[in-house]
C-alpha cells in the first residue's frame, strides 16, 4: 500500500509533452502493480504543477496532504520544482523524482537527500554538445536559446565549454516564444559569417518557426539543437528533404537493449516511446516503485532505498523486469536498475550523469549518428 | 376626429419602480399640446414612454389608432413620430449638416429643399453648418436639435423643453415654428416649463404632478386657474 | 423657508453697498482686460474688458452662441484665454489652474448639476470645503484630534446650508435620486461650504420650474445680501434678470454689447434687435430716446 | 487522507486566500475607491516578491543584489518598491479613461515579466531566486505554516483595518468624489490628477506586500509566478464577486473564488486521465463563465458597497 | 548590412506582421471606437478563427485558402453571438465592466481551443516554402496574399463604411447611441454589423498568422497588445488610423532587434502605445480620446 503523485506540467508551456510523460509513468506503475509488488497497490493520481511555481507549489501541499503522497514523480518544470520542493515536499520529508527538470540549480539544492532526477541536468548536455560539435570540425557558430530555464542553462553550458575549448561564438542571443517572425533575429544572428545555429529551443515551439524561417530564407547551412528540438512532429512538418542538415543532441541509454524493453511496452500500450521525456518519466516512476518496494514503503528509508536500487552493484534490472525485481528484493539482495532512458547512477547531489548521441533525420525519425562525450 | 396620439392609463419606469402611475394624455390632429409641471413630475419619461424608452408595465399607447406600446424606437420613427429629448439631444462629434442627415435618416434620398427649409428657420445654422455640433452654445445645439425633427416631415412631434436655455427672441421664434408647423398638418406635444408663454399659445394643456395628471383643459383656461398658477406656473 | 437668514442684517445692501461700490471703483473684484478666447480663427470671446465690483448681481444676457459661457469657462479656468488678462480680488490669476481659482473664492455652478450621484446630500456638501486636513492620507493617522475637530465643524456647516436651502429632509438620500431642481439647490449649496467671493451661476434657470424658480430666487439674494457673495449671472429669463441684477451686460458675438442697469439694456434698440427679438417701431425708439436724455440729466444732477 | 493532512492542507490554503485577500483589497483601493482599472496586478506583485526576495536572499556570484536582510525590511521595500514603479505608469495614464489604463497596465505587467526574465545580474533570470528565509521557517513543518497563516491573516487584519479607517475619513469621501464626478470634483477644488495618482500608488504598495508575503511563503520565485492569469484575473474576479468598494467584500471574494479554484482542482484530479486534462481547460473556462454569472445577476458583488456608506453617515 | 538585406529581413517580415495586427486592429478600433469599449477577447477571437480554418482544413481537406472565408464567416457568427449573450445585457451599465466581462470572454475561448484542438502547435500545411526572389526582394506566395488580402479587406471595408448608410449610422451611433436610435437607426443592427466585422477581420489576422508561422493556442492573447497599440496610434475609431497603425508597429517590432535584445521584442509595441498616449492621445488620424 503506497502512493505516489504524479506532478505534470499538464497545463502551460510544455503541456503539450504532459500526456506522453504520465502515461509513461503510469505504464511503470501499472506494470509494478500487475506483478504484485510486496508493498502491496501503489496507488497514484495526478496532479498539475502547471509548470508555474504558485500551481506546483499548490499541487504539491494537495499531494502531500490531502491525497498523502510517500513520493512524488516530477515536477515538470525547474522553476515549478525549485517552488514546490523547498517549501512543501523537503519540509514535509517526501521524496521526489523528476523526469524533465533539467534546470542546473537543482543540483546545488539543499534538500536532504529528497530530490533526484532521472534526466541530466543541462550542464552535461550543453558541455558534451560543445565537445562533439569541436570534434567534428565545427570550429564557429551561433547560438540562439529560447529565454527559460532549459534553453538559457543549455546555452551557458555550451557556451563555457566550446569557448574553452578554442571554438568561436559568433552570435548569442537568447528570444522569446511565440513571435510570428523571427526572421530579423536570424539576420543578427548571421551576422558574424558562422554556418552553423546552434538552436536551444523546442521543436514544437518557437524552435520550429526559426528553424522554418531560417532554411526558407536561407540562413545558415546546418542546424544543431539539444533534446527540445528532438520532435516527430517537427519532421512532418518541415519535410525529412528540408532536415538534411539538422542535427540533434538527446540523452540516450548506456545499453540501446533498456530503452528496446521499454519502447516495446509503450507501443503495446499505445503511446510513443520516442515523446519527448517518455523514456526518463517512465524511469522516474519505475525507480520510485522500486524504491517503495525496497524500503518496505517506509518513507523515511526512500532515499537510502533509492539509491540502493538505481546504482551498482546488485543485478541489473530492466524496465518491466518487475517480477524478478520483486523476487530479488524479497531475497534481500541488491539490484541496479538499467532504465530506458540511462543507467541512472546518482550521484552525491541526486543527478545522473547521463549519456547522450548525436542524431540526424532519416526515415521520418531520428537516426543515432555517434555517441557523445 | 380621431386623436394622433392616445396614452391610456400608463404606468411604468426605469427600474423597478414606478415613474409614470397611470398617465392619460390626448393629442388630435393639427393641435398642440403642452405639458407642464414640477421638476421631476415625469413629462419627460412620459414622453419617452411614447417612444418606447420606458417599461411600461400597464396601460397602452395608441398612434393614429394603432397600438405602438412596446414598439422599438426605431419603428415609431418610421411610424411618422419624432422627438427631441431633453438632453444629449445632437450628435456632438457630427457637424450640423450632417446632424441634419441624420434627421433624415430613413429617407431613401435627402432632397436640397429639406435642409434649405430648416437653414431658413434657423439662419444661425447656415454659418456654422460645418461646424462640429458638440462645440456649439446650449442655445445653438437647441436649434440642431429641432432641425434633426423636422427633416423627415413626420406626423406627430414630441418636443421636450425645446425652448431651454434659448433666447427670448428664438423662444418666440420657436413657438411660431411649433404653430407653423402645426398648420401644415403636424400634431405637436411639447414639454415646457416656460408655462405662462406655452399655455398661452397652445391648443390644449396637461398639468402632470408626480408621475399622475391633475389637470387639464384648454391653455388659457389652465392659466387662469389661479391654483395652478400657485403650485405649478410661479405665481 | 426658515426665517432665521432674514432677522438679522436685513438691509445692508440697500443702503451701503452702492457707497462702498463707489468708493472701491479701483479695487473691482474682478477684472477683465481685453480677454479673447479664440478656437481656430473663431474668436468666441473677442475683447472683453470689464469690472465686477464686490457685492453686485451681473446679469450677463446675450443671443445665443455669444460666447457667455466660453467667458465663463475663461474666468474658472476651464480655458486658457488667447489673450488678455484676468484679476481677481487686486491678484493677476490668468494663468492659474481651476483649483487654485476655487482656493481663492472663485466658484462657479454648471448648466447642467454635476452632483456626486453616489454620495449622500450630506457627503456632496461635505466633500467641499477645500484643505481639510483629513484629505490628506497622513494625516488620519498623525493628526486625528484635528481631523475630528474639522470634521465636525465641516458636518455643521453642511447641516446649517442644507437648513438653508431646505433640503434637510433628504439629507441622507443619494444624491442621484433628487429631482432636477433639488439638484440645482444643492448645486448652490456647494457654492455655500467654502469662502466663496465670486460665483458664476450659468443658467441657474434653465429647465427649472417657475415655482422653484422663485424659490432660487430668494436664495440667491440672501447669499448676496447677507453671506456677501458676489454673482455673475447667465440667465435668457428676463423676469430673473430684471428681479436680481444690477448692473445688467449684454454680450453679442463675443463682445459687450452694452451694459447698465435692467431697464436701459432691456429697452436699447440693438438689445431688442439681437436678443430680444421685438420689433423696433419708430414711436418706441423715440420713447426710448426720451428715457436716455432723462437718465443722462439725472446723472449729471 | 487523514485529518492532519486536510488540516495542514487546509492552513495551506489559509496563507494563500490571505495573499490573495492583500492582493484584493489593493485592488479595491484602486478600482473600488478610485474607478481605476488596474490590468497589471501581476506586475506589482513581482516587484514585490522579488525585492523582498533580494533584500533577504543569500548572495549569489553572478547577481548584483542578495543582502541578508531581515524579511521585515524586505517587506517594507516591496510596498515601496512597488509604489515607486506605480508612480510614473500612473503619471502617464491616469489623465485617460480606464480602458487605457488596462491595456497600460498590462503591458507594464509584461515588460516587468520580461525584464525579470532577461536581466540576470538584478533578478536571477529565467532561474529566479532561490534559498529564501522564511519567519518561522526552522520551526517543524505544521508549525512553521501555522506561524506563517498567523503572520499573513495578521497583515490582512492590519490592512484591511488601516483601509476601513482611511475610507471613512474625509479621503475616502473625497475618493468616492472624485470617482463619481471627476469635473465636479476638480470644480470643488480637489486636485484629481494627483489623488488618483495616490490611490493607485497606495493600491500597488498593498499590492507588493502581497508579493512579499508570497515570496517568503514559497521560499523560491521565478517569473512563472507572474502569470497574468493566476494573479491579475483571479483576482480580478475576487473583487468583483465580493463587491468592489467594499473591504469586506474583497476578502470574501478572495476566500469563495480560492476555495472553489483549489478545490475544483481536487475534483478535476480524480478524473479519469483521458478528460483530466481537459478538464484542466475547461476549469478555467468555468472560471470565465463564472465572472460572466456574476456580471450578469450580481454585477454589484456579493457584499455591494454602500452598507459602508450608511453607516458612516 | 546591405539595403536589401535590411528590406528583406526586417521590412517584410514586419510588413506581414504588420497587416496581421491591421487585420485585428480594425475590429479593436470599430469596437472601442462605436461600441466604446476595450474588447480584451480580440485576441483569442482570432485564435478561433485559425483554428476553425484548421478544424475544416483537417476535417474536410480543404484548401486553406478556401477555409479562409468560411472561417471568417463563422467567427463572424459566433462573434455575434458572444455579443448577445456577454455584452449586450451590461449595455446600460458602465463600459468598463464590458471590458471586464470581455477578459472572461477571451479566457473562455481559449480553453474550448484548448480543449477542442490541444495545446500543441500546429500547421496548416507542411514543408517549406523558399521564397522566390524578385529582383532580389524575397518574397512568398502566402506572403504576398497575406498582403494582397489585407489591403482587398480594407479597402472594402472603407469603401463600404463611406458609400453606405451603414457608415453613417455606425458614427452616429458611436456618438449618441439614444438619439440615434430615435433617429431611426437600428442600433442592434448596427452593433451586430460591427461584431460582424470586427469577427471576421479577427478570424483572418488569426489565419495569417497561422499561415505565416504555426497555430497556438496562446497566438492571439500575444498579439493583443500590439493590436491595441495599433489601433491606439492610428486613432481609435478610424480604420485607416488602424491600418497605419499595425503597419508601424509591426515595423518597429522588428527593426528593434537591432539595437535591443530581442527579448524586449514584445516590449516595443507598449513603448510605443506609452510614447502616443503621452505625445499624442488622439492618435496619427485624430481618433477619439475616450
Ligand atoms: N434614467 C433614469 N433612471 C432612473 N430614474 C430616472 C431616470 N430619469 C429620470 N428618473 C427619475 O424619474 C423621475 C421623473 O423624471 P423626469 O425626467 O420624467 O422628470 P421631468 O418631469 O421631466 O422633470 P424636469 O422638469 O426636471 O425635466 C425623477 O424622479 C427622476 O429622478
Ligand atoms: N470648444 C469650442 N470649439 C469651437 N467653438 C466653440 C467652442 N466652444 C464654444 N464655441 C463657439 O463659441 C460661440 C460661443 O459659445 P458659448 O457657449 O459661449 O455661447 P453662449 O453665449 O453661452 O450661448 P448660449 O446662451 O446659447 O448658451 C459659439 O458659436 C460656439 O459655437
Ligand atoms: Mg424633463
Ligand atoms: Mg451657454
Amino acid at each position: 500500500e503506497a502512493k505516489v503523485a504524479l506532478m505534470g506540467g499538464i497545463t502551460g508551456p510544455i503541456a503539450g509533452m504532459a500526456p506522453a510523460m504520465i502515461a509513461s509513468m503510469k505504464l511503470a506503475l501499472d506494470q509494478a502493480n500487475a506483478a504484485g509488488l510486496a508493498i502491496g497497490k501503489i496507488t497514484y493520481q495526478e496532479f498539475d504543477c502547471g509548470c508555474n511555481p504558485q500551481v506546483a507549489t499548490d499541487a504539491a501541499t494537495k499531494a502531500v496532504n490531502v491525497f498523502g503522497a510517500d513520493a512524488a514523480v516530477g515536477p515538470a518544470c525547474s522553476g515549478a520544482l525549485l517552488a514546490a520542493v523547498n517549501s512543501v515536499t523537503i519540509p514535509a520529508g517526501v521524496l521526489v523524482v523528476s523526469p524533465s527538470a533539467t534546470s542546473p540549480k537543482i543540483t546545488d539544492l539543499d534538500d536532504k537527500d529528497l530530490v533526484f532526477r532521472t534526466v541530466p541536468s543541462d550542464d552535461f548536455q550543453g558541455r558534451a554538445l560543445a565537445r562533439t560539435l569541436l570534434e567534428r570540425g565545427v570550429k564557429k557558430v551561433a547560438v540562439a536559446y529560447i529565454n527559460n530555464d532549459y534553453g538559457k542553462g543549455l546555452a551557458e553550458a555550451f557556451k563555457a565549454e566550446f569557448e574553452a575549448k578554442g571554438g568561436t561564438i559568433t552570435q548569442f542571443r537568447g528570444h522569446e516564444d511565440k513571435k510570428a517572425s523571427y526572421r530579423s533575429d536570424l539576420a543578427e544572428l548571421a551576422k558574424g559569417g558562422a554556418d552553423t545555429l546552434v538552436l536551444f529551443d523546442y521543436g514544437n515551439a518557437s524552435g520550429m518557426t526559426i528553424l522554418r524561417q531560417a532554411i526558407e530564407n536561407g540562413f545558415f547551412k546546418q542546424f544543431v539543437g539539444a533534446d527540445g528540438m528532438r520532435d516527430e512532429n517537427l519532421i512532418k512538418t518541415l519535410g525529412e528533404a528540408n532536415l538534411k542538415h539538422f542535427f540533434v543532441s538527446a540523452p540516450v541509454g548506456e545499453a540501446g537493449a533498456a530503452f528496446e524493453k521499454f519502447a516495446e511496452a509503450a507501443r503495446k500500450a499505445g503511446l510513443d516511446p520516442n515523446a519527448t521525456f517518455a523514456a526518463t518519466s517512465y524511469d522516474a516512476a519505475a525507480l520510485v516503485a522500486l524504491a517503495l518496494e525496497a524500503a518496505k514503503g517506509d518513507k523515511a528509508k526512500l532515499p537510502q532505498a533509492l539509491r540502493a536500487v538505481a546504482t551498482a552493484p546488485g543485478e541489473r534490472i530492466y524496465p518491466g523486469e518487475w517480477e524478478k525485481a520483486k523476487q530479488l528484493l524479497a531475497e534481500g539482495k541488491e539490484i541496479d536498475y538499467k532504465g530506458a532512458s540511462g543507467d541512472h547512477e546518482f550521484d552525491a547531489k541526486g543527478d545522473v550523469p547521463g549519456s547522450y548521441a548525436f542524431f540526424k533525420v532519416e526515415g521520418g525519425t531520428y537516426k543515432e549518428v555517434q555517441k557523445m562525450k | 376626429m380621431n386623436p394622433v396620439l392616445v396614452m391610456h392609463q400608463v404606468r411604468g419606469g426605469y427600474g423597478d419602480a414606478d415613474i409614470l402611475h397611470g398617465v392619460s394624455l390626448t393629442v388630435n390632429p393639427k393641435e398642440i399640446v403642452v405639458i407642464v409641471g414640477p421638476n421631476g413630475a415625469g413629462k419627460s419619461t412620459a414622453m419617452k414612454a411614447v417612444f418606447g424608452l420606458v417599461k411600461i408595465r400597464d396601460g397602452a399607447i395608441l398612434f393614429e389608432g394603432e397600438e405602438i406600446t412596446g414598439w422599438k424606437p426605431d419603428a415609431i420613427v418610421r411610424r411618422g413620430i419624432s422627438y427631441v429629448p431633453q438632453v444629449k439631444n445632437v450628435f456632438a462629434e457630427m457637424t450640423v449638416h450632417e446632424n441634419l442627415e441624420m434627421g433624415a435618416f430613413l429617407a431613401k434620398s435627402v432632397k436640397a429643399e429639406a435642409f434649405e427649409r430648416i437653414y431658413t428657420l434657423f439662419p444661425d445654422l447656415k454659418a456654422k453648418r460645418n461646424a462640429l455640433a458638440g462645440s456649439l452654445s446650449g442655445g445653438q445645439r437647441q436649434m440642431v436639435a429641432m432641425g434633426r425633427a423636422l427633416m423627415l416631415n413626420p406626423r406627430l412631434l414630441l418636443l421636450d423643453e425645446p425652448t431651454a436655455g434659448l433666447s427670448p427672441k428664438y423662444m418666440e421664434q420657436i413657438f411660431q415654428i411649433c404653430r407653423d408647423v402645426r398648420d401644415t398638418g403636424v400634431a405637436i406635444l411639447l414639454v415646457e416649463q416656460h408655462a405662462k408663454q406655452a399655455l398661452a399659445f397652445c391648443d390644449r394643456g396637461y398639468v402632470l404632478a408626480t408621475g399622475s395628471n391633475r389637470h387639464e383643459g384648454a391653455g388659457q383656461e389652465l392659466l387662469n386657474d389661479p391654483e395652478i398658477a400657485q403650485m405649478f406656473l410661479g405665481g | 423657508m426658515s426665517g432665521k437668514p432674514h432677522s438679522h442684517r436685513c438691509c445692508a445692501r440697500d443702503n451701503i453697498a452702492p457707497v462702498v461700490a463707489k468708493r472701491e471703483r479701483t479695487m473691482a473684484l474682478l477684472e477683465l482686460e481685453n480677454l479673447v478666447m479664440a478656437f481656430g480663427g473663431f474668436r468666441a470671446v473677442d475683447g472683453v474688458s470689464l469690472k465686477v465690483e464686490p457685492g453686485t448681481i451681473t446679469g450677463l444676457i446675450g443671443p445665443n452662441g455669444a460666447g457667455k459661457t466660453t467667458l465663463f469657462n475663461v474666468i474658472a479656468g476651464a480655458y486658457q484665454p488667447t489673450a488678455g488678462r484676468i484679476r481677481f480680488d487686486g491678484e493677476e490669476i490668468t494663468r492659474l489652474r481651476t483649483d487654485e481659482r476655487f482656493h481663492r473664492g472663485l466658484v462657479r455652478t454648471f448648466q447642467i448639476p454635476h452632483e456626486f450621484p453616489r454620495l449622500t446630500v450630506l457627503e456632496n456638501l461635505m466633500v467641499v470645503p477645500p484643505k481639510q486636513p483629513g484629505e490628506q492620507l497622513w494625516a488620519n493617522w498623525f493628526t486625528p484630534g484635528e481631523v475630528a475637530r474639522t470634521e465636525a465643524e465641516v458636518r455643521q456647516k453642511a447641516i446649517d446650508v442644507l437648513a438653508f436651502l431646505e433640503l434637510t429632509h433628504v439629507m441622507n438620500e443619494r444624491a442621484g435620486n433628487l429631482s432636477g431642481g433639488q439638484k440645482k439647490l444643492l448645486e448652490l449649496g456647494r457654492t455655500m461650504m467654502t469662502n466663496a467671493k465670486l460665483v458664476l451661476l450659468d443658467e441657474p434657470a434653465a429647465g427649472v420650474n417657475r415655482t422653484l424658480l422663485r424659490k432660487l430666487e430668494e436664495k440667491i439674494q440672501i447669499l448676496n445680501r447677507e453671506w456677501n457673495y458676489t454673482f455673475i449671472l447667465i440667465e435668457h429669463d428676463m423676469e430673473m434678470i430684471e428681479k436680481l441684477c444690477d448692473p445688467v451686460i449684454c454680450m453679442a458675438e463675443g463682445k459687450v454689447l452694452i451694459e447698465g442697469d435692467f431697464a436701459t439694456v432691456r429697452n436699447d434698440p440693438r438689445v431688442l434687435e439681437a436678443y430680444l427679438g421685438e420689433t423696433v417701431h419708430p414711436e418706441v425708439e423715440a420713447a426710448i430716446a426720451e428715457i436716455e436724455e432723462l437718465e443722462i440729466e439725472e446723472g449729471n444732477a | 487522507m487523514d485529518t492532519l493532512g486536510l488540516l495542514n492542507y487546509a492552513i495551506f490554503m489559509g496563507v494563500l486566500i490571505g495573499i490573495y485577500a492583500l492582493l484584493s483589497l489593493g485592488l479595491n483601493v484602486q478600482w473600488g475607491y478610485a474607478g481605476l482599472f488596474n490590468a497589471g496586478v501581476a506586475g506589482f506583485f513581482a516587484v514585490g516578491a522579488y525585492l523582498s526576495a533580494l533584500f533577504t536572499a543569500p548572495p549569489v556570484p553572478d547577481r548584483i543584489m542578495g543582502w541578508e536582510l531581515p524579511t521585515g525590511v524586505g517587506w517594507f521595500a516591496a510596498m515601496a518598491a512597488a509604489a515607486l514603479i506605480a508612480w510614473p505608469i500612473g503619471k502617464v495614464t491616469l489623465r485617460f479613461r480606464s480602458d487605457y489604463l488596462a491595456i497600460a497596465t498590462i503591458g507594464v505587467a509584461e515588460i516587468i515579466r520580461l525584464v525579470l526574465r532577461t536581466e540576470d545580474l538584478l533578478s536571477g533570470g529565467v532561474r529566479g531566486i532561490t534559498g529564501i528565509p522564511r519567519p518561522f521557517g526552522d520551526l517543524p513543518y505544521e508549525w512553521s505554516q501555522l506561524a506563517y497563516l498567523g503572520l499573513t491573516w495578521g497583515m490582512v487584519v492590519v490592512i484591511y483595518w488601516a483601509l476601513e479607517r482611511q475610507l471613512a475619513a474625509p479621503w475616502g469621501r473625497m475618493m468616492r468624489a472624485i470617482r463619481e464626478n471627476e469635473l465636479a470634483a476638480a470644480a470643488m477644488g480637489k486636485n484629481v490628477e494627483a489623488r488618483r495618482l495616490e490611490a493607485f500608488i497606495l493600491g500597488a504598495a498593498i499590492m507588493g506586500l502581497a508579493g512579499a508575503v508570497y515570496v517568503h511563503f514559497m521560499r523560491a520565485i521565478t517569473p512563472e509566478a507572474i502569470d497574468p492569469m493566476m494573479v491579475t484575473f483571479l483576482v480580478w474576479i475576487m473583487l468583483i464577486l465580493g463587491g468592489s468598494g467594499n473591504n469586506r467584500g474583497a476578502i470574501l471574494g478572495a476566500v469563495i473564488i480560492w476555495v472553489i479554484w483549489s478545490s475544483s482542482e481536487l475534483l478535476t484530479d480524480r478524473l479519469p486521465a483521458e478528460i483530466a486534462t481537459q478538464a484542466k481547460y475547461i476549469r478555467v473556462f468555468v472560471i470565465g463563465l463564472m465572472l460572466q454569472l456574476v456580471l450578469r445577476w450580481r454585477p454589484e458583488g456579493l457584499l455591494p458597497e454602500g452598507t459602508h456608506v450608511r453607516r458612516s453617515s | 548590412m546591405s539595403g536589401l538585406e535590411l528590406i528583406n529581413f526586417y521590412v517584410i517580415p514586419g510588413l506581414i506582421s504588420g497587416s496581421i495586427y491591421a487585420l485585428g486592429a480594425i475590429g479593436i478600433t470599430l469596437i472601442f471606437g462605436i461600441l466604446r469599449y476595450a474588447h480584451f477577447a480580440h485576441g483569442d477571437m482570432a485564435t478561433l478563427g485559425a483554428y476553425v480554418a484548421l478544424g475544416l482544413v483537417g476535417s474536410l481537406a480543404l484548401s486553406p485558402w478556401v477555409a479562409l472565408p468560411i472561417a471568417m464567416a463563422i467567427t463572424a457568427l459566433v462573434a455575434v453571438v458572444l455579443d448577445r449573450v456577454f455584452y449586450r445585457h451590461l449595455e446600460t451599465r458602465p463600459k468598463i465592466l464590458t471590458v471586464m466581462a470581455s477578459l472572461g470572454v477571451a479566457l473562455m475561448l481559449r480553453s474550448v481551443v484548448q480543449v477542442v484542438w490541444g495545446v500543441d502547435p500546429q500547421v496548416y500545411s507542411t514543408g517549406i516554402v523558399r521564397a522566390e526572389s524578385y529582383g532580389g526582394l524575397m518574397l512568398r506566395s502566402r506572403e504576398l496574399i497575406t498582403f494582397a488580402t489585407a489591403t482587398g479587406l480594407v479597402l472594402f471595408l472603407m469603401a463600404f463604411l463611406r458609400y453606405t448608410r451603414w457608415g453613417k449610422a455606425m458614427r452616429a451611433m458611436s456618438d449618441n447611441p439614444e438619439l440615434a436610435r430615435l433617429c431611426g437607426v437600428n442600433n442592434e443592427a448596427v452593433t451586430r454589423l460591427t461584431w460582424v466585422i470586427a469577427g471576421a477581420l479577427a478570424a483572418a489576422a488569426g489565419f495569417f498568422l497561422g499561415i505565416n508561422t504555426e497555430l497556438n493556442t496562446m497566438m492571439g492573447w500575444s498579439a493583443l497588445l500590439a493590436m491595441f497599440a495599433a489601433a491606439i496610434l492610428g486613432g481609435v475609431g478610424r480604420v485607416e488610423g488602424a491600418v497605419v497603425g499595425g503597419l508601424v508597429i509591426g515595423l518597429v517590432e522588428e527593426l528593434s532587434v537591432l539595437v535591443l535584445p530581442s527579448q524586449y521584442k514584445m516590449a516595443t509595441a507598449f513603448v510605443i502605445l506609452i510614447l502616443i498616449l503621452l505625445v499624442r492621445p488622439q492618435g496619427i488620424f485624430k481618433g477619439k480620446v475616450l
